[in-house]
């Protein structure tokens, strides 16, 4: 199973979670990036490439299955308008074994903060700003490309 | 020949729109070319493409980097780094 | 939130997730052993320690806290008799930050392996063996002791 | 003094109980003096306890080697290494 979504909806993980448990898995590791409450952001705004989006999530999720052996991968990433709480993106991986299904985990969340065309807006009150993007993204992006 | 430009986030905010057709003269080689020509279009471009250093950017929806040739391109997108996930 | 639970009931794991994401959060992983059923296993049991398994896990969600700031964290480990396909753990970490969640998911669920008193008995047919304890699993758990 | 043993896994199942309250004689310092002690009490008890390799410890629900002082605990548990998650 692979599965990658782009979607304006709420991100379902209980769904998400339960469709990696395909025969043979053994281990299922998940990621779920929130909005988070705790830094005076009223609303953050997701904008991304469509078409391109998907591609490049398609291409991680398709790496990421030769490097591992997955037996399911699920990548959904939500777009448009959320707030404090919402789920922004699910990252799922099933393998035999917890090694590979945790691993390759966090490979896509890492590679997809780089990879994949998203730019986030926050708002605070009136107060609008683009997200910078992180040397620390890329670098732990690219731990993933030296080994 | 005409090229679909697409701009995101900050970059499609100066320029005051997300997507235009352009008709590029001869000559241009690189997607850093044609921002150098997009640049004159308007003050918004040329506020939107001032830092090069901030501006990525992707052929036929293929990530490349600026000095990357466009000959035979159909859409070139223009945008900041990437902030998803 | 600091939730550790050892229980015959299978495990609900969009309940546990859910509860994971606490206000503060930015990201939450989680991991989930199934029991394999690619390998002619019938039926998995688990036996425990009752009292001292309690405590293993509590001491592991502690350290795990105390090391990556956590904001929240959940295990959740089944007993008894269990078939091919069901849960068999449940953890789960939330922290303001993924690198933060996705350490502390894969350090519990390693040093739960070697840290906390769990047995496992196959069925095969009529064949019942006890799981042998692995030297790859002592590894994976000695990696955390090290750093 | 009485020591509640508690066994586990094939331990348990080669001894043919879970527990056992046990009153060891004077002199044994450690977890592997009562071992060799309590091998002596049936053939079960010999045949569980015949590779030491093979047993871990809890005394008083703290995990220890089978090198561990004995003296003042209450319960001890002898088991195989673990295998969970």
């Amino acid at each position: 199973m692979m599965a990658v979504r782009v979607q304006a909806e709420p991100i379902d993980t209980a769904a998400a979670l339960a469709g990696l448990e395909a025969p043979g898995a053994g281990a299922v590791a998940s990621f779920t990036g929130l909005v988070r409450g705790d830094d005076g952001v009223s609303v953050l705004e997701l904008e991304h490439y469509p078409g391109a989006t998907e591609a490049a999530l398609e291409a991680l999720a398709v790496e990421a299955r030769a490097r591992w052996s997955l037996i399911a991968v699920e990548i959904i990433h939500r777009v448009g308008p959320m707030v404090p709480g919402d789920r922004v993106v699910f990252v799922g991986t099933a393998a035999a074994h917890r090694g590979a299904a945790l691993d390759a985990c966090a490979f896509l969340i890492d590679r997809l903060k780089t990879d994949a065309p998203f730019w986030k807006r926050e708002l605070r009150g009136s107060d609008a700003r683009w997200v910078e993007a992180r040397a620390s993204d890329d670098a732990a992006a690219d731990r993933w490309r030296a080994e | 020949m005409a090229v679909e430009m697409l701009y995101f986030a900050w970059v499609r905010e100066q320029i005051g729109r997300g997507h235009e057709s352009v008709s590029p003269p001869e000559g241009l080689a690189t997607v850093a070319d044609l921002i150098d020509w997009l640049a004159g279009r308007s003050a918004g471009h040329a506020a939107a493409f001032a830092d090069r250093a901030r501006l990525r950017a992707a052929i036929d929806q293929r990530f490349g980097p600026l000095d990357a040739p466009i000959e035979g391109a159909r859409e070139i997108a223009i945008f900041p780094p990437v902030t998803g996930g």
